[in-house]
């Protein structure tokens, strides 16, 4: 097909689908006017059951939580297909193991590194925080848990890649990540083994909502998914810079 | 106002679509997938989004205030995080096209497949 | 945990005042306008034919729906979207070229 | 309460985690990965058949978390196993099973990554059946989806893999957004994610643009999952690379997952609220026909013998599409059966395909002619599964291809029939070509011609050592496959007993009794207007006329070159060639510029007919 007659027949599809969807997006209640029931029901009795007050992590650990067992297998078969795709390169990395971290040294500035460095302590934090907080404020495993990979970013950011590579050595970034999609599943398996559905919320809610202690289930998930997602993305970011390693240093040498 | 975000999820949609089939580049492709992939966001908070009402967090608010739709915005996270999976995976893709075979433009690709 | 409340009547919209409440018609222009700069963003974003800049274009856009998430109430999906559109993403995108571009030359 | 829909799912998820914990110590033990591989299917196997067992009486109601619906409302997610949905998932895992134990030891690769993307893989098919929540639904597509990209690309140190892995990647990306987007229509509208509550909501007004243009969006990623015409041409691409194990699955069930998907979709939401209209069905209609017929002429024309496999399950998928769009029981019944025996058949000739792959090196049928003579077993396996694909009579396949014709003619349609014929005729003649050829040296060798030779030989191992003979534990899955496929349509009163299910999967008013009110319906489900899944002398005559003419089709096609006639035709066909090359490109943006086409076209369509 040549460029022209693809782009006619697709601006021709396009616009016999777009008349069409915005004739659907037509049927919708006006912005604003959501008629519910679902999320409103969700609202009003998620704090008074769960004891969270922060109703999506609710939602997300709890009411729908089985969604996200399945979100949290759809990061570790990613990851573990990315390892798979990439992994025929890592033969090659090998060999610049040792100038691997010279060569990017060169790349970042002094003031560059020095700021990574110094950030990566507060990023860790953050992570943790946020990971932790999941039943009271808007945070949780997620977004706690790229955080935390973003803290090894800004260590490899820092230059050192070394370093970058000691404290994520691929067995162990491997298994973490295992251990947090399975350590997800597994709190749900807790619940058929004392006679419960399954991500039945089997733990002391505590009286106080909004408690870091409170919550039950929701903010162990919350954990667990924390160090699921950080452990692909250190996997997913460490298999691509192993990538880009391998072909400074060829064109270097 | 009323139906103006459902309008901005069409072109979201719209555009996203037509940077795939004129895209040169798979780099610049998965891009747009990613611009496809941002209208539904769109579309789904737009979906449940109540005028007036607070964000439904009730840690300082009494848990009797309108709040937005809480079952949207935890299914646009579900949707983040598959974005993200799916992105690295197929830019995973990229690198290994680029690594066998020096390009990433999808018509030189298919001549290459032989 | 299996039992509901008996009463599963919509609850009645309380409009009550919080330190988060934002004047209507301020939060219709506010929406307006990000909305506006989102479709222009993504149009950006996917004309942008630039590989490096349009990882940029990416990025900022990112930002912007992470503003329009905000400005719709959903502070949760707006963390996940400053940390993955515009840094985790952007970062895979620019380590993905980097090593595509040092091959080329 | 029983959990095992619940375990079917968890289970494989869970080992795929501890096997990837373990990867260090299990990467060295490969018979020990294997091993735990292989019984971890083999457990959700037995849990499904045991499921299966329980959900005879009755559709299961799984809530999550225990939050059971209230004034038909549902806060949590469930699973809701039906026979038909069950069925499909153990056919699922009776396949990723024998694909598993084909793959012993299969890949020169040591890695646990095969074992953990196969085991997510299978989660994500069996969650795909059982759910019964749309945006679940949705969650379990996706894992399947990023399974099998992964997998299609696991040899990633050839040309073919990553672009089929890219065009399939890519596309099923767009349909799954379409989808999505489709989801959130209909939940600002009825503020619902469960299937019955969704489709209670719709049923109370009349349809209007909303339903119908979710409707669309959301059977779009169904539709390209299950490569319908025109959103079909990934599909070749992706079969073309996979590793031969995981084609197994993707010809075998996830395409058929795909038709499932939209029939699920159709029947426990959309259908009471578009009102079942015969134009719907039309529609459906004219799609899953033209899918049959061009899959036929795409098959027969390839000599790739994957590619080949996979262009007859385009065929097939459009035969079975047409099984649904009927909206009969006994079209859906056909279907299902169908599905079934379809499955096993087509997993034996892929175990086959891997069988030649790893002994001969090639797929290419041009260069094998005549190569596969040593390969006795092998043969007679690939030959009775091609005959099974044919639609001989005592296969399931046939039966289902029966029902399916059957249901056409009492609606008046007898072109479906035609239809149905021509296209099993040539997917058909064209495997049997295949067998005759690489296996029996019948025929002209084409590797004489030097166009053809120059061509064959493109592929490359995907195993290592040990291709000296054929290893029991490649065989024996093939055999059995195909001993199932013939085993399958000789049970007695599988007829009455698949309709009987499809009676109760296609009756959305109970099923949202079941789920929403709790109601455990054990009903005496009335078949009076049908029971119509008898084996009468004339379909028995049409099975068997439709064989032999496959099998002069394939003698033909394997003689060409003497009948003066047919090199003529042989001639046009050349110049052909480049027109169908250019619709099956291999560059994915004209695959999504097909897609809106295809999209525009059914959308307008299904305008017209509701408004």
């Amino acid at each position: 097909m040549t460029p022209g007659l693809r782009r006619g027949l697709f601006l021709a599809g396009l616009a016999g689908f777009l008349a069409f969807y915005l004739w659907g997006l037509t049927g919708l209640p006006g912005f604003g006017h959501y008629p519910g029931p679902y999320g409103f029901i969700i609202n009003s009795i998620a704090v008074g059951q769960t004891k969270a007050t922060g109703v999506v992590s609710a939602v997300n650990f709890e009411y729908r939580g089985f969604d996200t067992v399945g979100e949290e297998f759809i990061l570790f078969a990613a990851a573990t297909g990315i390892a798979t795709v990439l992994r025929h390169l890592r033969a090659d990395e090998d060999e610049t193991d040792s100038d691997g971290a010279a060569v990017l040294g060169e790349g970042a500035s002094d003031t560059v590194r020095l700021a990574a460095l110094l950030f990566t302590g507060p990023t860790v934090l953050l992570g943790w925080y946020l990971a932790s907080h999941a039943q009271t404020s808007p945070s949780g495993g997620f977004q706690g848990g790229v955080v935390l990979a973003t803290a090894f970013v800004l260590v490899y950011l820092g230059g050192d890649l070394v370093t970058f590579r000691r404290i994520s050595p691929n067995d162990l970034v491997d298994s973490a990540g295992a251990v947090g999609a399975g350590g997800f599943a597994a709190v749900g398996l807790t619940a058929l083994a004392l006679g419960l559905p399954y991500l039945d919320n089997f733990l002391p809610l505590g009286a106080k909502p909004g408690a870091v202690s409170s919550s039950g289930t929701i903010a162990l998930i919350s954990f667990f998914v924390g160090i699921e997602v950080a452990a692909a993305f250190v996997l997913i970011t460490s298999e691509f810079v192993r990538q880009t390693l391998a072909a400074s240093a060829r064109s270097g040498a | 106002m009323q139906y103006l975000p459902f309008v901005v999820v069409a072109w979201i949609l719209a555009v996203g679509l037509y940077g795939i089939v004129t895209s040169r580049h798979l780099v610049h492709q998965i891009i747009c997938l990613i611009v496809v992939q941002s209208s539904t966001y769109v579309l789904l908070l737009g979906v449940g989004y109540v005028t007036g009402a607070v964000a439904p967090y009730f840690y300082d608010v009494p848990v009797h205030t309108a709040a937005v739709d809480s079952v949207v915005q935890a299914l646009a996270l579900t949707d983040v995080v598959v974005e993200a999976a799916v992105t690295a995976l197929l830019l995973a893709f990229a690198v290994q096209a680029d690594k066998r075979f020096g390009t990433l433009d999808p018509h030189e690709l298919v001549k290459l497949r032989g | 945990m299996s039992v509901l409340p008996a009463d599963l009547s919509l609850p009645r919209a309380v409009a009550v005042v919080t330190p988060y409440t934002v004047p209507t018609a301020l939060m219709d222009a506010l929406q307006i306008v990000i909305l506006v700069l989102v479709a222009a963003g993504a149009t950006m974003v996917v004309l942008t034919r630039v590989p490096v800049r349009q990882v940029i274009a990416l990025s900022a856009y990112g930002l912007l729906l992470a503003l329009l998430f905000l400005a719709f109430q959903a502070p949760d999906v707006t963390l996940s979207q400053i940390t993955v559109g515009a840094v985790v993403l952007p970062v895979l995108l620019l380590l993905t070229l980097s090593k595509v571009r040092k091959k080329e030359k | 309460m029983n959990q095992l829909p619940v375990l079917s799912v968890v289970v494989p998820l869970m080992m795929a985690a501890v096997i990837a914990a373990l990867g260090w110590l299990l990467r060295p033990r490969r018979r020990l990965l294997d091993a735990i591989g292989i019984a971890t299917c083999a457990a959700v196997l037995v849990m499904l058949a045991v499921l299966m067992t329980r959900v005879a009486h009755g559709d299961l109601i799984y809530w999550f978390a225990g939050f059971r619906p209230r004034h038909g409302i549902a806060i949590g997610i469930d699973f809701a196993p039906g026979e038909l949905s069950t069925g499909l998932a153990c056919i699922a895992a009776v396949l990723v099973l024998a694909s598993m134990v084909f793959s012993w030891r299969y890949f020169d690769e040591v890695g646990t990554y095969f074992q953990v993307l196969m085991l997510t893989f299978l989660a994500g098919m069996v969650g795909f059946c059982l759910t019964g929540d749309l945006f679940d639904l949705f969650v379990w597509f996706e894992l399947m989806s990023v399974s099998a990209y992964a997998l299609t690309a696991y040899r990633p140190e050839e040309r073919g893999p990553l672009q089929g892995a890219l065009n399939f990647a890519i596309s099923n990306s767009v349909g799954a957004y379409l989808m999505l987007s489709g989801i959130a229509l209909v939940y600002g509208r009825t503020g619902a994610l469960n299937m019955a509550q969704i489709g209670a909501s719709l049923a109370r007004h009349r349809p209007d643009g909303l339903v119908v243009v979710a409707f669309l969006l959301v059977i779009s990623g169904l539709l390209i999952k299950s490569a319908v015409v025109p959103f079909h041409f990934w599909l070749a691409d992706a079969h073309a690379v996979a590793p031969t194990p995981v084609c197994v699955l993707f010809s075998g069930v996830m395409v058929e997952l795909g038709l499932y998907g939209i029939a699920r979709v159709y029947w426990s939401v959309f259908g009471a609220a578009l009102g079942h209209r015969p134009q719907i069905s039309a529609v459906l209609e004219v799609l899953g026909l033209l899918t049959a017929v061009v899959g036929a002429v795409f098959c027969f024309r390839e000599r790739h013998i994957k590619r080949l496999l996979a262009f007859s399950t385009i065929s097939h998928s459009g035969l079975f599409l047409t099984g649904v769009a009927l909206l009969t029981p006994l079209g859906l019944t056909g279907a299902a059966v169908y599905v079934a025996g379809h499955a096993l058949v087509k997993g034996a000739l892929f175990l086959c395909a891997g069988i030649v792959l790893h002994r001969l090196h090639s797929v290419d049928e041009s260069w094998l002619h005549g190569r596969g003579r040593r390969l006795r077993i092998t043969g007679v396996i690939f030959t009775v599964a091609a005959l099974g694909l044919a639609d001989l009579p005592a296969f399931a396949t046939w039966l289902g291809n029966g029902w399916i014709e059957d249901s056409g003619d009492t609606l008046g349609r007898p072109w479906i029939t035609v239809v149905f014929v021509a296209a099993s005729v040539l997917v058909g003649g064209a495997v049997l070509r295949v067998a005759g050829g690489v296996f029996y040296g019948i025929g002209d060798p084409p590797s004489e011609d030097p166009e053809i030779a120059a061509g064959a030989r493109e592929e490359t191992g995907e195993t290592g050592a040990g291709r000296g003979r054929t290893p029991l534990w490649m065989a024996a899955p093939a055999g059995l496959l195909a001993t199932a496929g013939l085993g399958v349509g000789l049970v007695p009163g599988l007829g009455r007993a698949v309709e009987t299910a499809v009676v109760r999967f296609q009756d959305q008013a109970a099923y949202n009794d079941t789920v929403l009110a709790g109601a455990h319906i054990v009903r005496p489900v009335a078949l009076a207007a049908t029971g119509s899944t008898s084996v009468t002398l004339a379909s028995v005559l049409t099975g068997i006329g439709s064989v032999a003419a496959s099998v002069v089709v394939a003698a033909l096609a394997l003689h060409w070159r003497r009948l003066p006639v047919l090199r003529r035709l042989q001639q046009a066909r050349s110049n052909l060639r480049g027109v169908m090359r250019s619709f099956q490109s291999g560059v994915v943006n004209d695959y999504v510029t097909w897609i809106m086409v295809g999209l525009a076209c059914i959308g307008g369509a299904l305008a017209v007919i509701i408004r």
